[in-house]
């Protein structure tokens, strides 16, 4: 019987993009009465590592890193289905950018002795789309990002993903452990159990790991970042000039005008 | 932990919405050390409630010790009664000293996003669960005679067993009817609300109302200019830096209203008398209710076998054009009925006969007993509804442009067609004795 | 990690993708903003290509500006894989120290930026729309969209090195072909071979769906085609664009989802947009509000679409668009159809 | 009567401007509909058009065919049940949360 896999699912809180909200006096971003949700793309690398373990057999750990209360997105993939989940949590991880964060998810993955590490496509908040690439090259690991469709294949230890690229599609086939990126919108989220969910907001606890535990405590932090916000501001939307023609001809005559047509 | 545990019969106690009635009704039964799950539609207890408007707040006072950090917007400081013809306004406005000193009468603005998910708070901190995003779909029926024995949820794996089930789903209640233990109301029991919140600066707020520091007032509008020809009025409230502004009348009187309700707010807004509070500011959230508003009439049954009803699910709202209240009777229906599912289960029995005490107890409280003294409004402003919203007001206005004339005729002359006017419009001193002696019922 | 002297590295380095000897648009574009950077710090403009036989792609750089060009040869660099591309790529910056590293944000250069950013500690800035250089300091401003594009952040790598940025197609304008141009090109040893490769391509399909992020006019169909794409397809060949769909559409199944334009679709920046039957919800907005010129035509006037268009046409779009489309062909000179 | 006293403005904005205020989670099936259709046929009242507060139940284009739902607009008050004289108006909550979340209420 070939064996099971441990799969790892990186999950992220982000502050609901729709509370987000820009003071049009002064331009500055308001996070503060924004709740603390679960980063959108991640739902569809919770499903994704489900349909892994329905097909392959094997446990998944829901890892993420921040405060005491991002617990509650680990909470999330465990209503829907994960068997457990891990708080990176530590105020050494403060201000991090991808470099250490990647860093911390590759040392959990490790720990985890994971097969298969699964992220979203990118997080609403930052959306570089970098952290499931900075595991894979922590670690050594192979990759396969902007995945539409996952196909195991336990019996040679390898993980076929069809990507999505411009103009088209690959297959690649990818030795294990792998990092995978699902491209958001890629399947259909499902609806976590009623009893499920109600376990997982009351009876389960993470385990909890500090930069310490992983060996990591001088190599996290904004001291090793990078990257620094140099500044914020309000992207100035487009103008449009929200003119309602009459007629067609009035409207070929103004794209002759843009030199459209 | 791999395998999922199954819940059935693990609560003693299901409550359908974490709203004001259902987080008392949870609160109460968690101080009696019941299991109690509360399961809440919304993403946030609070996210699918709208309310005008005042929370008073006796109860909650009773139930919880320390009201320092709720989160309430002002304490009503004014309140302003206006009687709105087309373009005039005849306003009665108190302002009473003690109502500036705590408990500031019980009567507190707040936004429902933010203190239903507060209050909630406090019945899980007393031991509650709640579950959020899960809609009740269907109460759980087992037996020949159907006792109810839990609740569908529109979740995978979604029924959940349970002896009691307190149904505080508001006013749109779809599983109570859906389970037969209650008829939908009739159009003319029922108020379709509409309101606008708009945000403004605190100072703002606090020039136009003549306020200081953390009080409000709260207005009420009635008459034509209001809402036109329709049995409700208007509303502004004021919250630390949003006014919330609204109309609320009969769904009865909005059947083939040549103005949609969007529309009567906008109306409204214009008044002369309404405009210079409401002009500028930025919309920040545009929202709707339905309001049961039948009186003692349209009071369900309260209690059924293994299962009771509360709040607006039980119609438990007072409105007799100056008392609008809701709250206070959800909060208060939650805590009796809490005290009779605890009391029942004591005595290991869930029949409607053990859950009895709370319809009793409601009964002697001040819910029912205000719901049947003025059960008499409601008939009463509509079969009145030309005089009181049409006629009244603009006699009023004739009255007041005559009495208050300024001109060189003698004051005698304009009392007297003053008076006149007001006789004529209320059918003479008969009619008005009439109209007095139906009115005297709201004074008495 | 020691911590770098960033007056040790020089050099703006912009990387040029390429796929079976054809090179991506995107890399153009960046070698044209590559050089501006490069003049305005006063420093040399490096071009790398990795493939099996890219010697014309070299050529193509020195005529498109660089002043050098890197060049690996070797079958194992095709078809791409991100772990012989990013181990060659990180060795090259460990050995020649360049100061900025610009790479094309398609998927390809999204995939194994990291490969080369975490190994040499750079700061790497995603997905940006602005770059410019900091005029006392000469470091690299990389501007991006963040919160779905309700705000931009500016990125800075103070103290680590090379600054990385890869950066998307459609934002800046590639430089003409100067025939003649001279500049050096240089082969470079090839330091990766198959034990650093944990995968392998099984198939490569491209070219069957057109890609519609590149198009110059684009023409979508939403929920108000009702299941007859016709009117949009004949609106795109009267103005040789590609036909795109909203979500509703595709999922109604009246187009294919690599046409879908929104949040969960494709983002297009052409320099026309003609949205038919789109009522405009936000989602759609997200994929489409960098076209330069937005036309809607839909019957419902309060649509939210008329707010986000320069030019509107309310009416029932089987007559808008046949007339439209004619009133085009006719204009160009081109026989009517009808 | 006296002409229209000096009054301010006041914002009175559209329906679409009123919900884009709003924060609106999709739920791509509609939660209203209608029992039958042919009690819509034979209706004359349209009093599920003329209560709605945010233009979900809408007969413009057909004015005397089956009303076209707007479900994306709903404020979730009910209102169109209760105003149907023929009871014929289906009403379930979004499902899972989704629909309106209010932030003042």
């Amino acid at each position: 019987m070939t064996r099971e896999w441990n799969i790892v699912v990186c999950v992220k809180q982000v502050p609901d993009a729709d509370d987000v909200s820009i003071d049009p006096e002064t331009g500055t971003l308001n996070r503060s009465d924004a709740a603390a949700v679960l980063n959108r793309p991640d739902f569809n690398a919770i499903e994704a590592a489900l349909e892994l373990k329905e097909a392959v057999g094997g446990t998944i750990t829901a890892v993420t890193m921040g405060p005491p209360f991002a617990r509650a997105v680990l909470e999330t993939a465990v209503g829907l289905g994960a068997d457990d989940g891990a708080l990176l949590t530590d105020r050494a991880f403060g201000g991090s950018d991808t470099w250490p964060t990647s860093l911390a998810l590759a040392r959990i993955s490790e720990e985890l002795d994971a097969d298969v590490v699964i992220c979203g496509e990118e997080s609403t908040d930052s959306s570089t789309g970098q952290v499931p690439p900075g595991i894979a090259a922590h670690n050594g690991w192979s990759q396969l990002t902007y995945v539409e469709e996952l196909e195991p294949d336990p019996d040679n230890d390898e993980l076929i993903g069809v990507r999505d690229i411009e103009g088209g599609h690959e297959k690649v086939a990818a030795g294990l452990p792998v990092v995978v990126a699902i491209e958001f919108g890629a399947n259909e989220p499902r609806v976590a159990g009623l009893h499920r969910k109600i376990f997982s907001e009351t009876e389960f606890e993470p385990t909890e790991y500090t930069a310490a535990d992983l060996g990591i405590e001088d190599q996290v932090g904004l001291a090793n970042s990078p990257t620094s916000v140099g500044g914020m501001d309000t992207a100035d939307p487009v103008e449009r000039k929200k003119q309602v023609l009459d007629s067609i001809d009035e409207l070929v005559e103004a794209l002759q005008e843009e030199g459209v047509v | 932990m791999t395998e999922t545990p199954d819940y059935d019969d693990q609560f003693d106690a299901i409550v359908v919405g974490a709203g004001l009635a259902g987080s008392a009704s949870a609160l109460t039964m968690a101080r009696e050390d019941l299991d109690v799950l509360m399961i809440e539609r919304g993403s946030y207890p609070g996210a699918k409630n709208v309310f005008g408007g005042v929370l008073f707040t006796p109860t909650i006072r009773e139930l919880v010790e320390d009201l320092d950090d709720a989160p309430f917007e002002r304490y009503v400081s004014e309140k302003k009664f206006s009687l709105l013809s087309e373009q005039d306004e005849t306003a009665l406005s108190i302002r009473p000293g003690a109502w500036h000193e705590e408990p500031h009468n019980d009567s507190f603005t707040v936004l429902r996003g933010d203190f239903d998910e507060w209050f909630a708070d406090q019945a899980v901190e007393a031991g509650a669960t709640l579950v959020t995003e899960t809609t009740v779909t269907d109460l759980l029926r087992e037996g020949g005679d159907g006792k109810i024995v839990g609740v569908e949820t529109d979740r995978p794996d979604g029924t959940i067993k349970a002896p009691i089930v307190v149904l505080a789903e508001g006013g749109n209640s779809l599983v109570s009817e859906g389970a037969g233990l209650k008829d939908p109301d009739e159009a003319e029991h029922v108020a379709v609300a509409a309101k606008e919140v708009r945000r403004y600066d605190r100072d703002t707020i606090e020039e136009r109302f003549n306020l200081y520091d953390d009080d409000g007032v709260a207005y009420h509008y009635f008459g034509e200019g209001a809402c036109g020809d329709a049995v409700g009025g208007g509303f502004i409230y004021t919250n630390k830096r949003t006014l919330a502004i609204g109309v609320a009348y009969r769904i009865s009187d909005a059947r083939d209203n040549p103005r949609k309700p969007d529309e009567v707010i906008n109306d409204f807004k214009q008044h002369p008398a309404v405009a210079p509070l409401v002009r500028d500011g930025r919309l920040v959230e545009y929202s709707a209710k339905a309001i049961p508003e039948g009186g003692a009439d349209a009071v369900p049954d309260l209690v059924h076998d293994g299962a009771v009803l509360v709040g607006d699910t039980a119609g438990l709202v007072l409105n007799n054009g100056i008392h609008l209240e809701g709250t206070n009777m959800a909060v208060e229906s939650g805590y009796w009925a809490g005290k009779a599912v605890a009391d029942a289960l004591e005595r290991g029995r869930t029949d409607a006969g053990a859950l009895q005490p709370y319809a009793e107890n409601l009964e002697d409280s001040f819910v029912l007993r205000n719901l049947e003294h003025y059960n008499w409004f409601g008939d009463f402003a509509a079969k009145e509804k030309e005089f009181l919203f049409s006629e009244l007001p603009q006699a009023l206005t004739q009255a007041e442009l005559e009495y208050f004339k300024m001109d060189r005729e003698p004051k005698q002359k304009h009392v007297k067609r003053a008076k006149q006017l007001l006789l004529e419009a209320t059918g003479g001193w008969t009619g008005a004795a009439k109209r007095a002696w139906k009115f005297r019922r709201l004074l008495t | 990690m020691a911590d770098v002297d960033p007056d040790d590295y020089e050099g703006v380095w912009v990387f040029i993708e390429q796929h079976d000897g054809e090179a991506a648009k995107v890399s153009w574009e960046l070698l044209a903003e590559g050089r501006v950077l490069a003049d305005k710090k006063d420093d040399r403009l490096i071009a790398l290509v990795m493939g099996e036989d890219v010697s014309h792609i070299a050529e193509e750089a020195i005529e498109r500006g660089a002043d050098e060009v890197l060049v690996a040869e070797d079958p194992i660099f095709e078809p791409y894989l991100p772990e012989p591309y990013g181990e060659q790529f990180r060795h090259l910056v460990e050995a020649r120290k360049p100061d900025i590293v610009l790479i094309g944000g398609s998927h390809t250069g999204r995939d194994f930026a990291g490969r080369v950013a975490v190994p040499t500690k750079a700061g790497l800035t995603a997905d940006c729309t602005e770059l410019d250089i900091e005029p006392d300091t000469g470091l690299l401003l990389a501007k991006r969209p963040t919160f779905g594009g309700d705000a931009m952040a500016t990125i800075k790598c103070t103290t680590h090195r090379p600054q990385m940025a890869t950066v998307r197609g459609g934002v800046f304008d590639a430089a003409e072909r100067e025939p003649g141009r001279e500049g050096e090109i240089q082969s470079v040893e090839v330091v990766v071979d198959e034990s650093h490769v944990h995968s392998r391509v099984i198939e490569r399909v491209v070219g069957e769906v057109t890609d519609i992020t590149d198009a110059d006019v684009v023409v979508a169909g939403g929920y108000g085609m009702d299941g007859d794409f016709g009117p949009v397809e004949d609106l795109a060949d009267a103005l040789d664009g590609e036909v795109a769909a909203s979500r509703e559409a595709v999922e109604e199944g009246w187009a294919e989802a690599a046409r879908q334009v929104g949040q969960t679709g494709k983002t297009v920046r052409p320099t026309l947009y003609v949205a038919v039957g789109i009522s405009g919800a936000i989602q759609h907005l997200e994929g489409m509000n960098d076209s330069e010129i937005v036309v809607a035509i839909n019957s419902d006037e309060n649509a939210p679409i008329f707010e986000n268009a320069d030019y509107g046409i309310v009416g029932d779009l089987f007559e808008v668009c046949p007339a439209l489309a004619d009133a085009i062909r006719a204009a160009k000179g081109e026989e009517v159809t009808q | 009567m006296s002409a229209n006293p000096k009054t301010p403005d006041v914002d009175t904005p559209s329906i679409e401007d009123r919900l884009y205020a709003n924060k609106y989670t999709d739920h791509e099936e509609s939660h209203l509909g209608v029992e039958t259709e042919d009690t819509c046929l034979d209706c004359e009242v349209y009093d599920c058009v003329s209560v709605c507060p945010a233009n979900v139940w809408r007969n413009e284009q057909d004015p005397d065919g089956v009303p076209m739902i707007a479900y994306e607009n709903c404020l979730e008050c009910g209102s169109c049940r209760w105003a149907c004289p023929y009871g014929n108006v289906t009403w379930e909550y979004p499902p899972n949360g989704s629909g309106m979340t209010y932030k003042f209420g």
